[in-house]
């Protein structure tokens, strides 16, 4: 099992390059500009949002309720859980 | 630093473009301090272009990333005597934000008025 | 767990020099080992000793220095990506005739073999990327 | 530097994305010099992924430039026991490329065999 | 009229916002990574390309023949000739 | 014709500035006058005195040095974006307390003001971006 970061918004190809690379059991997180994909990604049970750039960009209110909102120690410990890392940006 | 206003105002006109999302770069902060400079000297006019509309997202709170919340500064620009900040609703439209969704009031264009806009500045500064 | 972490942009240019402290932070608070920070690109930048913030915001330099200080971390600067973008320490500004030198004290150049080394040898490897 | 091969080379294997232009920045030959580090160290792959293709279009010159034509070091990639430098069937089409436009032989995958990949190697490093 | 300079490959949105940007009347450069938007603008009469940056990426054999292709001297001379420049990145 | 210019991405980093040296060169040589370089974001690195890059390839600094001398040409690090990076003068050492300068003798601090008087007085504004 994978773990993706994206840290770009829609506008770029990170989101798009990473769905195409992922498999069915890896888990993605949405960092920094990343956030701005939290609609497009709205549904996919694969999908995690970091909390506190959720709320530097001020989209806590608009967090659809099936995304999973981690803190940073959520995200080590997705990285615990992962067998690697792949970022895309 | 001390301006004598009736001396320096250009004739010229600015239009500043933002078009990158703020705290991932500091291109729009740093376009910020640009556009306050430039609000001392001469008309300016501000163009949110695409991915530059998230700067205006209100209630942005950089506490947990410490990086800074200068969304607030936008509402200063007034005072500035920067009047015209605008934004393309189609750009508004793609990333699901409404007027209400930012901190300052702004004058929404169609994407087709951006050729007349840029047309009708002298100069344009990119951010 | 080992991790080790690698940061590619530049301090308060991009935001994954903050978001990479953050993680180090974090992952030290959890109880996890951090084998090495390794900067590359424009993160060798964070190196420099001589920046100097505005007062409201973070001060990275020393942020990484506390860190560093308190847990008795490896940050290693690329020493090619830091000779090209002028962050020296005394030796490299001898060497190359520089009338200055701008690393800090807490992070030490070393070559790209420090970067596989921690790839190897740590259990996750997390880059922060421009 | 002297390398002791038989002491030094892990049983962990590096896969080295490569995913910008060159010349426009300095990620791809940056990338490069950490992929001949890693050669020295344990088994490597390549993988040309996106616009990171675009490094390897054959006959580069950037004499007008004054940018570096680095893409020549990838043909040494396989004296440092570099066998495999893989890029996207998807990626060369959408950028109007062929294998014959390319300086060195390169495996060509499909996008869906790219999740694969990822999975087959310890560890990952994205330039 | 007024220059636009586009310095990112069609992977990014700097080429589709200019062209959604730009007067009839108006040209284009592209430049660095921009060139590698020469195939989605050729047939565009505005369109330039600059020749160092073409040579650099490998790709002067591929231009397309109706487009124009200027050294930096040429960059200047479009500069004089636009009343002002705008860039997309 | 009367132009200015403005650098945005760092040196080597980005080839914004290789651009812009191209560029400088070029408007001079076809004998129009070049106002000012404003130098802003990570253009300011390429202020530093410092760098190393490797001997193959272009030393930037030495570049701009050269043609500034040639050209008595004003090169302008903007202050807020060289202070958080790090690209001070002796006077903003001294004044922030840090060990070293490093900021090349052609090159001089100022503040956004001077963007804006280029992007005013001259006949075009040119900036090569990240």
């Amino acid at each position: 099992m994978i773990l993706h970061t994206i840290n770009k918004p829609p506008s770029h190809t990170a989101l798009s390059d990473c769905l195409a690379a992922m498999a069915s059991d890896d888990v993605m997180l949405l960092i920094e500009d990343g956030i701005y994909c939290l609609h497009e990604v709205a549904g996919d049970h694969r999908a995690h949002v970091l909390r506190e750039d959720l709320a530097a960009r001020g989209l806590s209110g608009q967090l659809p309720s099936e995304l999973k909102c981690l803190d940073y120690a959520g995200f080590v410990a997705l990285c615990t859980q992962a067998e690697k890392v792949k970022t895309w940006a | 630093m001390q301006i004598d206003w009736s001396l320096s105002v250009s004739n010229r006109t600015l239009l500043f473009v933002q078009s990158h999302a703020p705290h991932g770069s500091l291109f729009g902060q740093e376009g910020l301090d640009a556009i306050m400079m430039g609000s001392a000297f001469a008309r300016c006019t501000v163009l949110m272009q695409g991915d530059g509309i998230y700067q205006l997202i209100i209630d942005q709170d950089p506490t947990g990333t410490n990086t800074r919340d200068y969304s607030v500064t936008y509402s200063a620009l007034r005072d500035y005597g920067v009047e015209s900040v605008l934004c393309v609703q189609e750009d508004l439209t793609e990333r699901r934000l409404s007027e209400d969704d930012l901190i300052i009031p702004v004058s929404v264009v169609n994407r087709s008025e951006v050729p007349h806009i840029l047309a009708t500045h002298d100069v344009i500064l990119d951010f | 767990m080992r991790f080790a972490i690698s940061v590619h942009g530049g301090p308060y240019t991009s935001q994954s020099s903050h978001s990479a402290l953050n993680f180090a932070h974090a992952l030290l608070a959890e109880g996890h080992e951090l084998y090495r920070v390794f900067f590359y690109h424009d993160g060798v930048y964070n190196g420099s000793s001589i920046m100097a913030p505005p007062q409201d915001e973070l001060d990275l330099y020393s942020e990484w220095r506390a860190l560093a200080q308190e847990h008795h971390l490896d940050l290693v600067v690329c020493i090619a990506s830091a000779l090209r973008r002028g962050v020296i320490d005394r030796t490299e500004a001898d060497r190359y005739d520089k009338a200055a030198s701008n690393l800090g004290d807490v992070f030490t150049i070393s070559g790209l073999g420090q970067l596989i080394d921690a790839a190897l040898n740590a259990d996750r490897l997390v880059t922060f990327r421009v």
